[in-house]
């Protein structure tokens, strides 16, 4: 039970995190290599927020607004002069904006993992099991964010002009949709879904390094793909999945060594069953 | 892009006659130039290991300003340098490389065990002098004759630990282990050992060089012990117990050496009330001389409190100096491997001894050193 | 025809490069003159030139990414070690050995290659570069835990010592006459058809999937070699040099040293291991991340300078052809120039993002989708 | 000797719920002409994805010369003997126009070459690779293009792609060459100069052709026989002046009135 409890708290961050995949490849059609980086960028800056006036609230606004500037930023500089090149050419830079990242971060704070404390919200038991108020809180406000990004994405204009972008630039942008707009704006969303997740992660794990977002963003990333990328309630059943199939395979001693094997043969399995993943839209080559 | 391969194509063209040229140099006198005693060490500058290392280059580096304040040897300075191996074994070997063709004479080994392998496997080849100041894993020290430790061997402190947690009457045991790391499975090999000797009975946990951040499983395995022997170093430490607290947990948690800095990865609001426990060779708060005057030292030129890596690197260098003094070193330009033999003699023989900072030691001819261990607890 | 002779002097280029660095780094070694980290430098370049030639082969070549080239090179090294382990007990020449285990390690991670290339291959683009990646993640995460090779201490191997460079320049040669007189072939030509239009190579009689298979076996079997060599450079042999993070610093080797151009990659793979090898024996602790800041701003400078498309003009005004036209008086000549692979911007791969949800597996089946009946 | 080339019988196939071709009978004799005309969203280019393999039919069977060929992979169809172009030409745009003739060439038997053979370089290789750019330049010249055989084939003018495309189909040696809208963006004059290339690759080759059109001149002009497709189903077929003439063939284009 808490096992499972454990894995939705997981599957939740990695829900987040693959959103922000999802709705950059959707719309971009872009690979963001560097949106697991934004998670470290997020964490480093609670982390200096927490050590300047140590109230964790200011402290995820912080992140939050650090991120989404963040995001804008990297897509206007890296991103934007590559539109219409050679998706490749956009592959590589997103790898060199991570590596940009990792660096920089190192060179302010170092290598060295660093201790991070936000809020420590403690334990409950009941009955025979004990949980962690903070995963029950993860799962919770995870939730409401993705309900909420399902709402915006369904009922608002912008939300919208952001499906008919991904559906086809080319059509979205005769009819009069601000295209580039529409894509700073998922850049910009998609980090705040991001820093959101390095608020849940440090609730999870109160520590953080220079290369904290790789593992969690190649996750997410597989979570996305399962999931069928570019669709967004793709993402948050891929990650859910992944999350609890990675607590429950960790929790039985025989398989604990080979969980990144079952979660990886699990999205070989998926994919070579549905190519497109669970939700992925099924389109034809014209001949 | 071909543009930018034709510009890669010159320099590269231009590298390689440099390095043609570099690479002219007579293997046999890379000390020739010295014109300090050069001591060499790699350790973890950057990565999940990076505080040991950083610690015992501070340690060392203050070592060595004692020494050339205080004239040197016979008015020769000498000069430390380490270089980064993240702890990796590959790295470690390519450091030692660079730095024994920069004029290393005598060398303080690696920080890591795993490291440490690889670096004395090469420095057996060049018959290079090494004193490791916290390489503990028992293989370390059995690549060669020249090789040397401060610190306490792996099987010391499983074995001390397993008999302290039978005589404190545990009985609900747990314990959880770094697989990937030689220390930290060497420590546990030989508690398991030790425990089995003895029948003590315990529940077992690990974890790997790359599932070390989310400990939630493990901690929720073994929430119900008592005592949780922990064989690994700090930051992780300091992960599992924030996650065995949030899971509930009221063990203690008794770890080694490498708990040695763990104090400062709480703060008010997350620390447990866990008991936590370790076994160290050093205690910052001692009242020992020489141990008040290195802790006195390393605060005025750090302004922070050292660590037993610290105090471990603090000493090596001293326990090098201090031989080569004994074996009357007077040629700044000796090559490492005469420096070797002269060092070796000398640190083995019965009548050398060395007492600093963490305590009082000897070594014999196997390179492992006797020294007596203690136990704190965090308050 | 003056064009014909380009071709023939763009091959041979890169036997010469290659020739002329094996014979003086030889001559030097011999005579004793050669540092070791002369010698790890050279064996460093010897296994990644040999990697990033491979890769080219799927991602230039072919026109598929793959992301899993470390879990191909992982087998290598690791079976290949237990192989010099299993031979070096009845040979008693270690070259011998090393030879024969380079043959067998390439082999395994070529029957891999095989098995993953088999299903993986129904997948295009970005799904198939997933799948590899996940490959690759999969391989090391099973060594790290099969209980013969050492765990997650990693396996420990016997070095080569520092002739390694040698063999593994040797390597490459042969991997250059190979790879060279493949793409040289006719089925070298229906591999870059493959590349250039799915769709027309199968209507022209192509066996799309066979070469597909072909081309990641070969890159696969290389690959495998080239751990060989990496498993007797270094020791011991740790599972988590071959991350995906390792397969994409190949990827860059191969995406700067344009695509398509084999001699392209190798000046590629050696500078990038230079500039590797110098910033890490030059810096040290924190500042090691320059290392990584240093390489990602060239990455970066280089990929948007030479592909953003609103630079088109900037790059044609300062394109060193046209500058140099002058000089030489002689005009140049595009279709002559571009009368092979071509260059990496102009070169479709299969990872286009436009039609990136575009992807049918089995076109071969009747499809859901009214609308796009007659196109 | 099956007495036609093609024949396919009740050939249909339905996407979802709607049916993008039903009951296609098509019986084409050796050395004909034949043209499959249509409006637009007719079927026709479905028709064409069936029988080279793209897509697989749902209903009914094609035969080449005798031989059931539905259900087989598009290459294999190809080795069998059906050679197509497309409507949106499809070149190999980065390679040389001779190797788009000899990537066509590749697959016949009497070049059958391993793939060691090629790598170490056998003298196999080297004869292969002389025959076929013996055959390739004799291709070449056919069409016109020898004088660009280097050039890059995106750097061809339209007219010489289209060229190009039908001499690549052609090099695979078929017994049956489909053309999907050949002389879609050409000038009357460009027109009428495809149709004596088609009449010339017909007698040259003695080839069977089954070509889409919209440009009814150019239908007129050359085809022999005429199927007529609408909404996926046959309307009229038989000869040229019979489908023309044909009422319900000039309601489906021109409308109701």
């Amino acid at each position: 039970m808490s096992t499972l409890i454990d894995g939705l708290s997981l599957g939740s961050i990695y829900a987040l995190i693959a959103l922000g995949y999802t709705m950059v490849y959707g719309i971009a059609k872009m690979l963001n290599f560097a949106h697991g980086d934004i998670i470290m960028v997020g964490t480093y800056a609670i982390l200096t927020t927490m050590a300047l006036c140590g109230f964790p609230a200011v402290a995820i606004v912080m992140a939050v607004i650090v991120c989404t500037i963040l995001g804008i930023v990297v897509e206007k500089v890296a991103y934007k002069p590559l539109r219409g090149a050679s998706p490749l050419a956009v592959l590589i830079t997103a790898i060199g904006v991570s590596y940009l990242l990792q660096s920089i971060a190192q060179l302010i704070y170092g290598a060295k993992p660093q201790p991070v404390t936000l809020i420590n919200f403690g334990h409950v038991t009941f009955g025979s099991t004990t949980l962690n108020i903070s995963t029950l809180v993860t799962l919770g406000v995870a939730a409401v964010i993705m309900a909420g990004l399902t709402v915006f994405i369904k009922k608002t204009k912008t939300g919208r002009a952001m499906l008919a972008v991904s559906e086809d630039r080319g059509a979205a942008e005769l009819m009069g949709i601000p295209v580039n707009k529409v894509i700073t704006l998922t850049f910009g969303i998609g980090s705040a879904l991001a820093a959101a997740a390095s608020v849940f992660y440090l609730l999870q794990i109160p520590a953080t390094s220079p290369t904290v977002g790789s593992l969690p963003g190649i996750k997410a990333f597989t979570a996305a793909v399962i999931g069928g990328i570019g669709s967004i309630p793709g993402a948050m059943i891929g990650g859910i999945l992944l999350g609890v199939i990675e607590k429950v395979c960790m929790s039985i001693p025989a398989l604990n060594p080979y969980t990144t094997a079952i979660e990886f043969s699990l999205l070989i399995v998926i994919l070579l069953v549905k190519p497109t993943g669970l939700l992925g839209k099924k389109r034809r080559e014209k001949v | 892009m071909k543009k930018f391969v034709r510009i890669m194509s010159v320099v590269l063209c231009v590298v390689l006659c440099a390095a043609v040229f570099a690479a002219c140099g007579n293997k046999k006198s890379y000390t020739a130039n010295n014109t300090e005693y050069f001591i060499g060490a790699t350790g973890p500058l950057t990565g999940g290991a990076a505080s040991y290392g950083i610690s015992v280059q501070k340690g060392a580096t203050l070592a060595v300003e004692e020494i050339n304040k205080a004239g040197g040897l016979n008015g020769v300075n000498f000069k430390f340098e380490m270089r980064d191996d993240k702890a990796e074994a590959a790295e470690a070997g390519t450091g030692y490389d660079t730095l024994y063709e920069a004029g290393m004479q005598i060398s303080l080994g690696s920080v890591t065990s795993g490291a440490c392998k690889s670096f004395g496997a090469k420095a057996k080849e060049d018959n290079v002098f090494f004193m490791t100041p916290s390489a503990s894993e028992q293989a370390v020290i059995e690549i060669g004759d020249n090789a040397f430790r401060v610190c306490f061997g792996d099987p010391d402190q499983g074995t001390l630990a397993a008999q302290q947690i039978k005589d404190d009457g545990f009985t609900n045991v747990g314990v959880i282990y770094d697989s990937s790391d030689s220390y930290s499975t060497g420590v546990y090999e030989a508690f398991k050992q030790k425990a089995n000797e003895i029948g003590l009975t315990f529940t077992e946990q690990k974890f790997d060089a790359e599932n070390k951040v989310d400990f939630s499983t493990q901690a929720g395995a073994l929430k119900d012990c008592d005592i949780v022997f922990m064989p690994f170093y700090y930051t992780e430490a300091a992960l599992f117990i924030k996650a065995s607290a949030a899971k509930g947990s009221t063990a203690v948690f008794f770890g080694c050496d490498g708990f040695d800095g763990i104090a400062g990865q709480f703060t008010a609001t997350d620390k447990p009330a866990n008991t936590i426990k370790y076994i160290t060779p050093f205690d910052v708060n001692s009242t020992d001389a020489k141990v008040s005057a290195f802790v006195t030292a390393f605060k005025a030129k750090y302004g922070e409190e050292p660590d037993q890596f610290a105090a471990d690197g603090y000493d090596a260098v001293m326990a090098i100096y201090q031989a080569m003094k004994t074996a009357g070193v007077s040629d700044v330009t000796i090559s490492a491997s005469d420096l070797c033999n002269k060092a070796k003699a000398t640190i083995t023989s019965s009548s050398f001894s060395y007492t600093g900072a963490t305590g009082s030691m000897k070594w014999d001819a196997s390179g492992a050193c006797t020294k007596s261990a203690q136990i704190v607890e965090l308050d | 025809m003056a064009s014909r002779k380009n071709i023939k002097f763009k091959y041979y280029v890169s036997y010469l490069i290659v020739a002329v660095a094996l014979i003086l780094f030889t001559v030097l070694q011999l005579t004793g003159g050669l540092k070791r980290s002369t010698a790890n430098l050279l064996a460093e370049i010897g296994y990644s030139v040999i990697l990033a030639v491979s890769l080219n082969l799927v991602v230039g070549f072919l026109g598929e990414l793959s992301l899993g080239h470390a879990g191909f090179m992982c087998i290598g090294a690791y079976l290949g070690t237990l192989f010099m382990k299993v031979f070096s007990g009845f040979i008693p020449s270690q070259l011998v050995c090393l030879i024969i285990s380079m043959i067998l390690g390439g082999l395994c991670a070529a029957f891999f290659g095989f098995i993953v290339g088999l299903p993986a291959l129904r997948l295009k683009g970005d799904y198939l570069a997933i799948v590899t990646l996940a490959f690759g993640e999969i391989v090391r995460n099973l060594f790290k835990n099969l209980p013969w090779f050492g765990g997650a201490m990693g396996y420990t191997s016997k070095g080569y010592g520092s002739t390694l460079f040698i063999i593994a320049f040797v390597a490459i040669l042969v991997m250059l006459f190979a790879v060279q007189n493949l793409v040289r072939s006719k089925h070298g030509r229906a591999i870059t058809a493959i590349r250039d239009n799915e769709i027309a190579a199968r209507a022209t009689g192509i066996n799309v999937t066979y070469y597909k298979l072909i081309v990641f076996v070969i890159a696969a079997f290389f690959a495998g070699v080239a751990g060989v060599i990496y498993a007797n450079y270094t020791t011991p042999i740790l599972y988590s040099f071959f991350s995906y993070n390792y397969s994409i610093e190949i990827l860059v080797m191969v995406v700067l040293g344009s695509m398509g151009s084999i001699t392209g990659s190798i000046l590629a793979a050696s500078f990038l291991t230079c500039v590797n090898f110098y910033l890490k024996t030059h810096l040290s602790g924190d500042m090691a991340a320059l290392k990584y800041l240093v390489y990602a701003l060239i990455l970066m400078i280089v990929v948007i300078f030479g592909n953003a498309p609103a630079l088109r003009s900037f790059r044609e005004k300062y394109n060193p052809k046209v500058l140099f036209a002058k000089f030489f008086k002689k005009k140049p000549n595009p279709a002559a120039e571009r009368n092979d692979a071509g260059s990496w911007d102009r070169i479709p791969t299969k990872i286009k993002m436009d039609e990136l949800l575009t992807v049918d597996v089995k076109s071969n089946e009747s499809v859901q989708d009214p609308d796009k009946g007659e196109k | 000797m099956a007495e036609y080339v093609l024949e396919t019988k009740n050939l249909g196939i339905s996407f979802g719920g709607l049916k993008a071709a039903q009951d296609v009978n098509l019986k084409i004799k050796k050395n004909q002409i034949y043209g499959l005309i249509g409006p637009n969203g007719a079927g026709k280019t479905t028709v064409f994805n069936m029988l080279t393999g793209v897509y697989k039919p749902t209903t009914g069977e094609i035969y080449l010369c005798g031989e059931r060929i539905d259900g087989h992979g598009q290459e294999e169809i190809n080795h069998k003997g059906i050679a197509r172009t497309f409507q949106n030409i499809r070149l190999f745009n980065n390679m040389s126009v001779i190797r788009n003739v000899l990537v066509g060439l590749s697959n016949q038997p009497e070049y059958k070459c391993g793939l060691f053979t090629s790598m170490f370089r056998l003298p196999r290789h080297f004869k292969v690779e002389k025959a076929m750019r013996d055959r390739a330049k004799e291709l070449l010249d056919i069409f016109g293009l020898l004088e660009e055989r280097n050039n890059l084939a995106c750097n061809l003018p339209y007219g010489k792609q289209r060229k190009l495309e039908i001499a690549r189909a052609l090099a695979t040696n078929p017994k049956l060459l489909l053309l999907d809208e050949p002389a879609a963006g050409m000038n009357p004059q460009e027109t009428a100069e495809l149709m004596d290339t088609i009449r010339f690759v017909r007698e040259h080759f003695d080839m069977t052709i089954l070509l889409i059109e919209h440009d009814m001149s150019l239908v007129a002009g050359i085809c022999e026989e005429i199927t007529v497709l609408n909404f996926g189903q046959t309307l009229a077929h038989g000869s040229v002046e019979e489908v023309l003439h044909n009422s319900e063939v000039i309601r489906a284009y021109l409308g109701d009135d």
